[in-house]
């Protein structure tokens, strides 16, 4: 699938990679679509309670179809389960929770990431769009630490992770890290920094698919996730 | 005496009049009045604004009522979804207005008309389109966004258990936004799937006091958003 | 004890006569002192729902030497009982129903009520005293009709029913109607009018003993509760 | 694993330090987490600044903490009662200074905390010698006072029950300011009555979500605030 650039981690590999960083006992927010994917990575011996903005902490594994509830439904509206411990609350409370700095971590998708952390993942712009915001812009605002988790480039190529973002900005300066195919990349005040690198990519050939000036941390290492 | 609950859906929804502004509750499929959003389809009202997460899906709900041209306006923070067919046709048509605005901002404003709030500063926004045209003001040296209350005519939510008082207890993520919207509008409709003797809600565990709600009205299995939409149903 | 003016109404009686005007299916807030036995004399068939503001819908008589619990309290801190159809809730969600326009009547005592309706009711505005306000500026500011309940004239015969309040107000044109145990007088653009007036007592009397110019309403009418 | 059970009183309230901003649950004596205040008491911190409803009755709680001379100030809506006696001699003396907030205010002032709200609009106290020097807008004719947001490094709460994850419950008007501290606070403690396992509390009926909780400590027979007034009692 990817015809630009090299071969890259599957997108399991990303969400695991995403995983490893959540520390044990995090509340954290994944987004809808590929970032949801990182609740199928949590390592062992890590207890992490997943909020979703629709009213749930504690939202456990998408329904068997045993279990399926339609009014028990995640952020993505996939039908999920509760684990012990869940709580359940209305709109105004769930994003008090967000608002209010009290999610540690959400990781989102995203179409652009600026040099300076910005974000946009809400809007490609287009006149004929449909502007939808959901709970996005709530999120970046919000949560303490805004990660990342997307292709390093589209499918026809264009770069993601750009100097300056061109879509709507969901927010200013609110990224941290990113997770792409290719990187582990931290976003810092001196700009785009790999701290991982895929096995085999060089750090040239990674400068050239990513928009805004990248550099290597001192210690980077190779990204080497397990086969999924 | 007190007794909010209405005999019938036609009853009950009688307070939706041409050029309400009419908060409906749910998220995704989950907590969708149905039944109530039909008995407004039936009254054949028109020039409504619609307060809701999303825009409907297929033809039935909040999609039918569109689908009637009930609507002039939709305020909302997630109109797209892969079955907002007939949002989508009447948007580009021209046909209904919309205002996005992010769902936490959504779910703040409709609290804060139930609250008493004249407006209140928020980050959510802050440096986006979303804010263009807003007062911002610089709040600990952050950039904090001015969000004014939303308030409504009429809400239509849907609920689990209800007693004569209007007392609610909500069922899973169907609670959603339930519980602000009753507080945010002037006439607050509800539809239960079973109605109990007063006493019968423990106090503690009373979601919604009934001095939110105005109008219990039971319709005991609500049709599945869900698989009317699958099977391509439509309302009326 | 009225060493100023005439023998008027008991308490009781006066709170007996602000019951009455109470309408079935009303939310009601009762003021901590003399207006909490208003409660007490709710006509038979009326169905009214008491709110304390410290986080009760429902709240029921006094708790009998059985009942009493001393998590259960009313906002005079008097432990209370709960009718069925109660509710229980935080204190911001309590003072949502006051300040956002809720509760149809709240019974307030004064210290002294202006001929606009303003309410002066929390601060005497001595050096030395506390400053106390409690919930009284919530309600006078949210709740739909806020009426008061008070003596005519202090102990030492000072009018409360004044042209302008002196002391700190509690809130601006908040008050509807005056329930005294001399009469019952509606603050109205014209300022004091009176509706009802104890019986023998000449509305010469009557206005000599308030502070503001006081007129009697086209259809006065004897102010003639039951022995109490 | 996430466990926020403290072994003790003393640890659980090691984060109160000289300076903390402490909020304290209670109305009058129902909610007062008079083992954790204490438990601060035993700590000998100084210069705190208390957020709280009421000042403290007789000689134990919060009036304890005061008679040690713990408070440099305390932000609260009602500070007399008829057994504020500590808090009354102290402010006579000018030894600990008072913000009088009204009651709905400071309630709305921690939840803006809470939910990252930057300040909002109240007509509660326009018009009146509170909104002295605050910031008045005219929002649809009416006159509205800016507040802000009330926030705190540590809040002791008391609850009924919670589990290992901090999911709490609260019983009858005890409830009060609880739920709200703990959202507004750096640091939330809770003493209960009961610690039960995951899983037992049900997911509709948990007041506070276990994120808004940091420690838990049991204890099983908390004293009664009002007896000991009555009798006299003194901490330590």
């Amino acid at each position: 699938m990817t015809t630009f650039g090299p071969k890259g981690l599957s997108v399991p590999q990303m969400a695991w990679r995403a995983a490893q960083d959540i520390p044990d006992g995090s509340y954290v927010n994944l987004g809808i679509g590929m970032p949801e994917l990182v609740a199928d990575h949590v390592p062992t011996g890590r207890e992490i309670v997943f909020h979703s903005e629709n009213g749930v902490l504690g939202a456990g594994p998408i329904a068997g179809p045993d279990e399926e509830d339609e009014e028990l439904i995640n952020a993505g509206k996939k039908m999920v389960t509760l684990v012990p411990g869940a709580a359940l609350f209305h709109h105004a409370d769930s994003f008090a929770m967000i608002r209010g700095g009290h999610i540690d971590v959400c990781v989102l998708g995203a179409f652009q990431v600026g040099t300076n952390g910005d974000l946009a993942n809400w809007s490609t712009g287009g006149s004929d769009a449909i502007p939808a915001i959901g709970g996005a812009m709530d999120l970046v605002a919000g949560v303490k630490r805004v990660v990342v988790l997307t292709k390093h480039v589209t499918k026809t190529g264009e770069r993601k992770l750009v100097e300056t973002c061109t879509y709507p900005l969901t927010g200013q300066s609110v990224v941290s890290r990113i997770y792409s195919d290719l990187a582990v990349i931290d976003v810092t005040d001196g700009g785009f920094v790999a701290v991982e690198i895929l096995e085999g990519l060089s750090i040239e050939d990674l400068a050239s698919l990513t928009g805004g000036p990248l550099r290597p941390a001192p210690g980077i290492v190779s990204l080497a996730p397990p086969n999924l | 005496m007190i007794n909010k609950v209405s005999p019938d859906l036609a009853s009950a929804v009688s307070a939706v009049q041409d050029g309400s502004v009419v908060m409906i509750g749910g998220f995704g499929d989950a907590g969708s009045p149905t039944e109530l959003i039909h008995a407004v389809v039936d009254r054949g009202v028109s020039d409504l604004t619609v307060i809701s997460n999303n825009a409907g899906n297929g033809l039935v709900g909040l999609a039918a009522l569109l689908n009637g041209g009930a609507v002039r306006k939709i305020i909302c923070s997630y109109p797209r979804s892969s079955h907002s067919v007939v949002f989508e046709e009447l948007y580009r048509a021209g046909r209904v207005e919309l205002e996005t605005v992010p769902q936490g901002t959504l779910a703040e404003r409709i609290r804060a008309a139930g609250a008493g709030i004249g407006g209140f500063y928020t980050k959510t926004s802050a440096g986006t389109p979303v804010a263009n045209g807003k007062e911002i003001r610089i709040i600990d040296g952050e950039e904090f966004v001015f969000e004014a209350p939303l308030k409504a005519d009429v809400a239509l939510v849907k609920a689990q258990t209800a007693d004569r008082w209007g007392n609610l207890t909500f069922r899973l993520t169907a609670r959603n936004f339930g519980p602000i919207m009753c507080m945010a509008a002037a006439h607050t409709i509800v539809q239960v799937r079973r109605i109990v003797p007063l006493g019968a809600i423990d106090p503690e565990s009373v979601v919604t006091p009934g001095i939110f709600v105005d109008t219990v009205v039971q319709v005991a299995e609500p049709m599945s958003e869900r698989t009317a939409v699958i099977q391509e149903r439509a309302y009326p």
